[in-house]
Formats: C-alpha cells, structure tokens, sequence
C-alpha cells in the first residue's frame, strides 16, 4: 500500500511537463540515440498521464503554486477534469504517433536530419501541450502557446519541399499575430485588475469597457490561432504539406491548444459578462465553418489536403458550444465539446496516419489514382473507414455521442437552427469520405506495391478502435471532464418532453 | 551649488550646438567621406561635452569613471567604424568630391 | 488624458501600425520587421499603462516584457531562417526550369 | 518646470517612435528600413528609460537593436541578393494606402478611449508592494531578477525552452552558409576587437553580477556575451575547433538543462515546482543565472550564424569560398 500512496502523492501533472522538456533537450544533445530515448520517453508521459487520470478520481482536482507563492505574484498550476482529460488525450494520441514515426523516420534511413529534428520538436510540442493544459495563468499560457506554435511551425517546415516552408512562414507569422493580440488582451487586464490568475480574475473581473475590449483582443487572438472560418487560411496548406506524423500531431493535438485556452477564459474570465452577441457570432462562424470546410474537402484531390479542410470543418463544431452553454445546459455542452476533442483527436490522427501509410506504400496521395486499391492499400483504405466512422459521428463512436449532446443542447435551449447544421456537417463529412473509399474499391487489377513496415499499420487500426469504443465507454471520460469544471446543470442524455 | 547647476547647463548647451553642428554636416555635405567626417568628429565631441557636464553632477567616482568608459567606446568604436565605411566606400568605388 | 501615459497611445498606434504592414506588405523581411514592431507596441501598451507617475513601475510586467522580448526574438531568428530557405528553394525551383530555356 | 520638460521629452519620444515606425515600414529599400529599425530599436530603449525599466532598457539595447539589427542584415544578404524578392502570394493584394488609412486611425483612437474611459486605470497598486515586502525571504534585491527567478521562475523556465527550440528549429532547416564576406578584414577591425572583446567579457560578467542587487541579470548579460562572439566572427575568427558536435550542443542546452535538473529536484525535494531549498539561496540563484547567461550567449550567436555545422568540416560557420580563387 506505500506504493500507492506514494504514487498517488506524486504531483503527475508536474512531471508531465518536465519529462518532455528533459526529452527533448536530451535528444538534441544526443542525435545518435534520437529514437530509443524518444520512445521511452513517450512511454513514460503515458504511464504519467494514466496516473494523473487515476489521481483526479481519487483526490479530484489538484490545484498547486509554482515554487509555493501564491495566486497573485505566483504562477498556479491547475489539474482539473478538462485537464487530465487532455493530458491524456494528449499521452494516448501521441504515444501512437510516436511508435508511427520510429517506422516513418527511420533513423539510418535516407534522410537522418529529419529523424534526428523530429524528436525534439515534437517533444517540444508535448511539453508545450501539458503545460497549457494544466497553467492557470494569463501570461503562462501566452509562453506555453509560443513553444507550441514555434515546434509545430517547425515540424511543419521539416518536409523540406518550398511549398512546405512557404506554410509555415505563413503559419508562423499568423500565429505571432495571434498571440500578440492575446497578449494585448492580457496587458489591458493586468492594467486594469493588477493580476493575470485565472480565478483570481473570475472573482474580481467587473464588466466595463477596458475588460470588454480586453475580452475582444483575446478572442481574436485565439480565434486567428484556431483557425476558425474566416481565418484559417494557414491551415490547410500546413497541416496537408507536412510529413504524415506531423500533420497527426498538428491536426489531432496543436489545433486544440488555442481552443482548450478560448474555453477556459470563456467559462471562468469572462464568465460574468453578458456575451449573447458575441456568442451567436462564434456560433455563426461556427457553422459556416462546417458548411465551408466540408465543400472544400470534397473538392480536394490529394488525400492529406482532403482530410487538412476536415479538420477546418471539424473545428467549427467546437464552436458551436459558445451559443448553445445556457444556464441548464452548460454541463451537457462542457462533455459534448470535451468528447468531441478526444474523439476527434484520435480519428483525424487515426487518418492522417493511415494517408502517411498509404503514400508510402503507393508513392502518392491523389484521389484520383488510388483506384483498385486491392492488396496492402484495401487493408489500409477499410482503416481509414473505420477512422472516418468518428469523424461522420455514427452511432458507436465517441463522435456520434458528442453530436448527440450537442443535438441535444440545441434543443434544450431552443436554438433549433443548429439542428440542421449539425447533421449536414455530418452527412457532407460522410460525402467526402465516400468519395475516397470509392475511388479505393474499385475492382481494377493493380501491379504489386511494396509493403511498408509492420509498425506504420496497427497504430491507425488502434487509434480507430480507441475512437470507436469510446462511445460505449462514454462514462469515464464524462465523469472525469466534469470534476472542477466551472459549469452548472446536468448532463442531457435524453430529451424529456 | 548654483555654480555646478550652471556649468553643466553650459555644457550642455555646447554639447547641443556640436550635435546639431554635426547634424548639419551630415545633411549638407555632398559625399560620403565628408559626412563620415562631420559626423565622428563633431558627435563625439558633443559627447564628451556631455559626459563632462554629467560627471559634474555625478554623486559617486565610480559613476565619473563609468560615464567616461562610455566615451571612450564611443570614440573607439566610431573611429574604427567610421575607417571601415570609407574603406568600403572606397572599394565600391566612390571617388571623394573635388572642388572643380 | 495626461493619467494615460503617453507611451500607451504610442504602443497602441505601433501595434496597429505594425498589424496593418504585417498583412499588406509584400516582401518577407518587411513582414517579419512589421511583427516585431507590433510587438514592441504591445509591450509599450502594458507598461505604459501600468506606470504610475512618481512610484517605481511594477517588476511584474517588467519580468513579463522581458520574457516577451526575448521570445519575440526567437520567432524573427526563425521567420528569417524560414525566409533565406524559402528564397533559396524557390531559386532553386526557378534555375531547375531555365536550363531547358539556354537549350531551347 | 522639470515636470513639464518631463512631459516633453515624453510627447517628443512617443512621436517620434511612432513617425519612425511608419517610415519604417513604409519604405521601399530594405536596407534603409533595417537601419530605421535599429534606430527604432534604440529609440525603445530610450522609452523604457523613460519609463523607469532599466532592466528592459538594456535588453532592449541589446537584442532589440544590437542582436536583431546583425540577424536582419545578414538575412538582408541573402533576400535583397537583387533577384525577384520571394514574395507571399494570395491575400495581401495590392490596396492602394489611402483606401485603409481611415480604418487605421479609427481602430486606435477607439481603443484610446475605451481604456481612458475605465475607472480601473491607475486605481489598482500593482504587484510592487508585494514583491517588496518578501524579497528578504529570497537571495536578491532587486525585483525584477526575484520574480524573474523566483516568483515567477516557471515563466523563465519556459522562456529558456523558447530559445533552446528557436536554435532547433534554425538548425533543422538547413545546413550552415557561409555568411561573412571573403575580403581581408582592416587591421584596424582587429585592434578594435582586441580591445573591444575584453571590456565586452568583463561588462557581461559585471552585468551578471550585479543582477542580484541592480538592473541586470542573465539575459542581458548572455544577449551582450552573444554580441562579443558575434563580433569574434565578424573578424574572420572561427570558433575554437572544439566548438562544434557535442561540446556545442551540451553549451547550447547546458543552461536549459541545470534549470531543469533544479526544477526537478525541487519537485522530488518538497513536492511543489521550483521550490528552492532554502527559500532561494543567493548562491543558487547566482550559479543558475550564471549558467543560463553562458547558454544564452551561445544559443543567440548560433541563431544568428542560422544553420546547423555540417558533419564534416568543423569549421562553424565555414570560410565562404571566394570566387576568384584565392582563400580569404
């Protein structure tokens, strides 16, 4: 039993920032031994994720000062419901990148710069995840946002190609324009309210107009870093440009940052203010993303650019919680939208990989020519099925389960224009899904493709099985999201007359 | 008292017409190695000036000896700063202005 | 308006200054200057506004701004090394196509 | 009459920041718009001396003006190489000035009075009275070296990952250019540096030093270190053939690593992050600064030499060779 006291006394979400970090500096010191210090490193976050997950049911939400200085002069890290769930989402998604990338980096392979860069920028990236998760400081997650940002900018660069390192100029000065705005945000606050901690804000922050333009400064910022419709140029080129893995790490796990950041001072900081304006605006914005995104990804011709404008569109459900959180239906919208990032994560990094595989395997990703995908290519395109499953959100994934608390919600508040965006978005995600799988299973007889390595077909299968159990095993996830969460009601589950 | 506050003034005064002297030359002079010229010989002067009307009003010695390191880079580092431009100037080939 | 600093409304001009160049400038180095502007601007804004006259200005946002410095510097150290390397593949791109054209 | 000269030399600075940073931008030579912007840089500094922050004056000194003014000429040599300029196609189109000048003035000046107009403006006491009354619980006296590194250590913590990554993602882009010009350099270049370097080495070192009572500390002192090395290359000297392969990566994330290694242990110690024993012993605090200063001098030198050594040669950053033959 001293064991797991002693386990259950260890502050996990401390060390899950830390490991990453000393990860990363050691795989840059030491190039040789990249990928086996790598690996056991993201075995170790994993281990760490579960025992932080096992700590919050136990003890609930941990809340702690960085060096025991308190709230206002301090920094105080936080590990509520929303952040263990990330933090694990998080270890679990990128565990199985990670054990991805040793067969798609091969260290003696080809290239050994890029195996060598990989590592430590998307150690760097872990690291920067956990750290936003868990801070509950203005200005801590304006840093946490920039490693974020910066790796990812890199990651993304790594490919090589000019169009590669065209994106991510322009998604790294899209995002330094994001964040300067945030920052400005933040710099009016601490001017008016002399503190920069979350809850210390929620408890003193009053409705006047330095902490509404305040309010709007930050919401740009993040909404510009989210990539939500009007301003998600960036995205696709980057997300669909970079190397299999990255674009995993980009669509599943960076893009939720700025959101999980947006959602927090939505539900604490300005929890106070009257934002029915603002909030129908996101949700339009919302919406239109979901129609938009999804026409664009039916148009595309390469896969990886098809499943890029998925995300895009995917991104617009995340904001359709801002209209639809009334005062009874908080609760329902707080695990809709934190369901709907698991299982999102997990699908979109699930298909991004499979892309990865079946480029390798036939040397390219157009649409067009993937017909008569028999052999290698038929077990890797009844994969991407099994992942776009979550993305369309029928019936047993975790995907399907977020839509419905969603449809739900909408009802409850009596919005019931969401309604309809809800199920086209779906309907057109299963349009452009068809449309590959289509093309993959026409009978046209194919000359023998080489086999890619063991290690780059079950993690794609495993992430999809994690996405599509996660709508039975629903219970979990939903209790955990809900402890320390800053919202009232009950969760929907059903619609009473 | 009154004796320290008004030298520093003058001083600075000095200091402010050296400065713009070399202000001057640096918008009227027609080529490079008169503006070099205007600008290393009549700024750091200004400086100097500066410096000297500060250490008066200096409360300890070692903010003098400060104030006068600052000087001397300055004046080090403009000279050696001001030989590489001509230099480089001469080797693009500017020729220095005659007078016909 | 003499209670808000000067320095304020000056950071509030340059962020907004540097925000406009940043989208409607064309040339790369004229972006990556346009941002550290912006940057400059914000951090003029926070401790412009946090400056009272007479007391000592607060080392909280001292510390905060210096941070933002030196991050801001990271990103301009990267945005120009992404810069030269663009430039070069695109050079590269465009001297792979003129070979043809001394032949033709 | 001080306060009003005071006013003045205010109005005047925050003008003239401003006009600077419109010509600045609006200019069509790129190499008139990095000098503006070193002036730009200087002038900041001038403003954060006005605003009592001498700490941010000098950083600002610096890396504003000193580290990103050398980054942008030497990337100056390689974009304005007078070929077709690599432009970012799509969106910014060509929108005549005129046109958006209205919208950039109205935004400010609402945001101007939407600040002046809240009753919160000066009525909230920073966090300056709290930082006073426990620095004697911690090793240093001056307060912003104490949140710096210790009440807000987390913050520096992440800030040192930021400069370790930029080097990382400088050097994962491509292999290191020659970036210094082949001609001999001026004797006279070599006798300013003999001079130069030593008072740069021992000014860092004082800086550093003196972090712990006045304006000063790491980052200043590593930003001017960075500066003297830079300069040591300017003048055709390579670094140390050592200086390369494993030595320079365990220097460059060597200070990362012990800020590290201390979080961690703290943690392990009392449980709670970068809980110093002893409430932050001056000694301790003095060796991770010094530490961190000597990482930081490297990490800014390697981001502005832009490019990760190539295996072979060690020469870091090689000799560009000439092209009329002859070895420089």
């Amino acid at each position: 039993m001293i064991l797991a006291d002693f386990l259950l006394a260890q502050p996990w979400f401390v060390w899950l920032i830390l490991l990453p970090l000393g990860g990363a500096a050691s795989t840059f010191v030491l190039p040789r031994r990249v990928a086996p210090i790598g690996f056991c490193c993201a075995l170790l976050i994993l281990a760490g994720a579960v025992f932080s997950v096992c700590q919050l049911t136990a003890t609930g939400s941990l809340t702690q000062a960085a060096g025991h200085w308190s709230a206002p002069l301090g920094i105080v890290l936080r590990a509520d419901g929303l952040a263990v769930v990330m933090l694990a989402t998080t270890a679990g998604v990128g565990f199985i990148i990670s054990c991805y990338a040793l067969g798609y980096f091969p260290a003696r392979g080809h290239e050994p710069s890029r195996a060598r860069y990989f590592w430590p920028l998307w150690l760097f990236v872990w690291a920067g995840c956990n750290a936003l998760y868990v801070s509950a400081d203005l200005f801590n997650l304006y840093v946490t946002l920039e490693i974020v940002t910066l790796a990812a900018v890199a990651l993304t660069a790594l490919e090589g190609g000019a169009p590669a390192v065209g994106a991510a100029l322009r998604y790294l000065l899209t995002s330094l324009v994001g964040s300067l705005t945030y920052l400005a945000g933040v710099a009016l606050l601490y001017a008016g309210w002399g503190t920069v901690d979350l809850s210390l804000l929620s408890q003193v922050l009053t409705e006047d107009p330095l902490s509404r333009t305040a309010m709007a400064l930050m919401i740009c910022g993040l909404l510009l870093k989210s990539a939500l419709f009007p301003l998600h140029f960036w995205l696709p080129p980057a997300h669909g440009k970079a190397p299999a893995p990255v674009s995993a790490i980009l669509s599943a796990l960076v893009v939720k940052t700025a959101y999980v950041v947006l959602l927090r001072l939505w539900f604490e900081v300005f929890a106070s203010f009257d934002r029915a304006m603002t909030a129908h605006l996101l949700g339009a914005l919302g919406s239109a993303a979901i129609i938009w995104g999804s026409l664009m990804a039916l148009r595309q011709e390469r896969l990886k650019l098809l499943i890029a404008y998925s995300t895009v569109a995917q991104i617009g459900y995340l904001f359709l919680v801002f209209p639809l959180a009334g005062a009874e239906t908080a609760a329902t919208v707080w695990t809709a939208v934190i369901l709907f990032m698991v299982a999102h994560a997990c699908g979109k990094a699930a298909m991004f990989l499979v892309a990865g595989t079946i480029q390798q395997t036939a040397g390219h990703d157009r649409i067009s020519q993937m017909a008569g995908a028999g052999g290698p290519i038929g077990v890797l395109a009844v994969v991407f099925a099994l992942a776009s499953v979550t993305i369309i959100g029928l019936p047993p994934s975790g995907g399907f389960f977020a839509k419905w608390l969603l449809l739900n919600a909408a009802l409850a508040t009596g919005q019931w224009w969401y309604c309809p965006v809800i199920l086209t978005g779906s309907l057109l995600a299963a349009a452009y899904v068809t449309r590959v799988l289509s093309w993959a299973f026409l009978d046209v007889r194919r000359n023998v493709c080489p086999v890619s390595s063991r290690v780059m077909k079950w993690p794609p299968l495993a992430l999809c099985l994690v996405a599509l159990l996660l709508g039975l095993a629903a219970y979990g996830p939903v209790r955990v999201a809900l402890t320390g969460a800053p919202v009232t009601g009950h969760v929907l589950v059903e619609q009473r007359p | 008292m009154f004796l320290r506050d008004a030298t520093t003034c003058l001083l600075l005064l000095a200091a402010a017409s050296f400065f713009l002297a070399g202000l001057v030359g640096l918008l009227r002079f027609p080529d490079v190695f008169c503006r070099l010229h205007a600008l290393t010989k009549a700024d750091n002067l200004g400086l100097g000036l500066v410096c000297i009307a500060l250490i008066i009003q200096a409360d300890s010695w070692h903010g003098a000896v400060r104030l006068l390191l600052t000087w001397f880079l300055v004046l080090v580092s403009g000279a050696t700063i001001a030989h590489l431009i001509a230099r480089k100037a001469l080797q693009q080939g500017q020729t220095p202005w005659r007078n016909r | 308006m003499n209670d808000l600093s000067v320095y304020a409304a000056a950071g509030i001009l340059l962020f907004f200054i540097g925000l406009y160049a940043l989208f409607f400038r064309r040339q790369l180095l004229r972006k990556i200057l346009a941002a550290n502007v912006m940057g400059s601007g914000v951090f003029l804004i926070f401790i412009g506004l946090v400056k009272q006259p007479g007391q000592s200005t607060d080392p909280v946002p001292q510390a905060m701004v210096l941070t933002g410095i030196i991050v801001t510097l990271c990103f301009t150290a990267a945005a120009i090394a992404l810069a030269i390397r663009l430039k070069e593949l695109n050079e590269e791109h465009h001297s792979a196509t003129r070979p043809e054209d001394d032949f033709g | 009459m001080t306060l009003l000269f005071g006013h003045l030399i205010d109005l005047l600075l925050a003008v003239s920041l401003t006009v600077l940073a419109w010509r600045l931008l609006a200019t069509s030579d790129l190499f008139k718009a990095t000098v503006l912007f070193i002036a730009f840089g200087l002038l900041m500094a001038l403003a954060w001396v006005r605003l009592d922050a001498p700490d941010l004056a000098l950083a600002e000194a610096v890396i504003g003006a000193g580290i990103t003014g050398v980054l942008l000429l030497t990337a100056l040599r390689h974009l304005d190489s007078g070929a077709r300029v690599a432009r970012m196609s799509g969106r910014s189109g060509r929108r005549s000035l005129r046109v958006l000048l209205p919208a950039l003035g109205i935004m400010p000046a609402l945001l101007v009075l939407l600040c002046l107009s809240s009753p919160h403006i000066r009525s909230t006491a920073g966090l300056t009275a709290s930082v006073i009354e426990r620095l004697d619980q911690i090793g240093t006296d001056h307060p912003v070296t104490a949140v710096l590194l210790d009440f807000r250590a987390y913050d520096t913590l992440l800030e040192t990952a930021v400069l370790l990554l930029a080097v990382v993602a400088v050097w994962s882009l491509h292999p290191v250019r020659p970036i210094f010009s082949p001609e001999p350099i001026s004797p006279a270049q070599r006798g300013l540096l003999r001079l130069l370097l030593p008072v740069l080495i021992m000014t860092s070192l004082y800086l550093l030093w003196r972090g712990s009572h006045a304006p000063g500390g790491a980052f200043q002192a590593g930003a001017l270190l960075a500066a003297g090395l830079l300069l040591l290359l300017l003048s055709e000297q390579r670094l140390p053939g050592r200086w390369s392969g494993m030595f320079l990566r365990l220097l460059l994330a060597g200070g990362f690593m012990i800020f590290l290694l201390v979080a961690a242990g703290a943690l392990v110690g009392t449980g709670t992050l970068l809980d110093y024993p002893g409430g932050g012993a001056s000694w301790l605090l003095l060796s991770i600064e010094a530490a961190l200063s000597l990482s930081i001098a490297a990490l800014l030198a390697t981001a502005v030499i832009g490019g990760r050594p190539s295996d072979r040669s060690t020469e870091f950053p090689p000799r560009r060779k000439d092209p009329a033959g002859e070895e420089g």
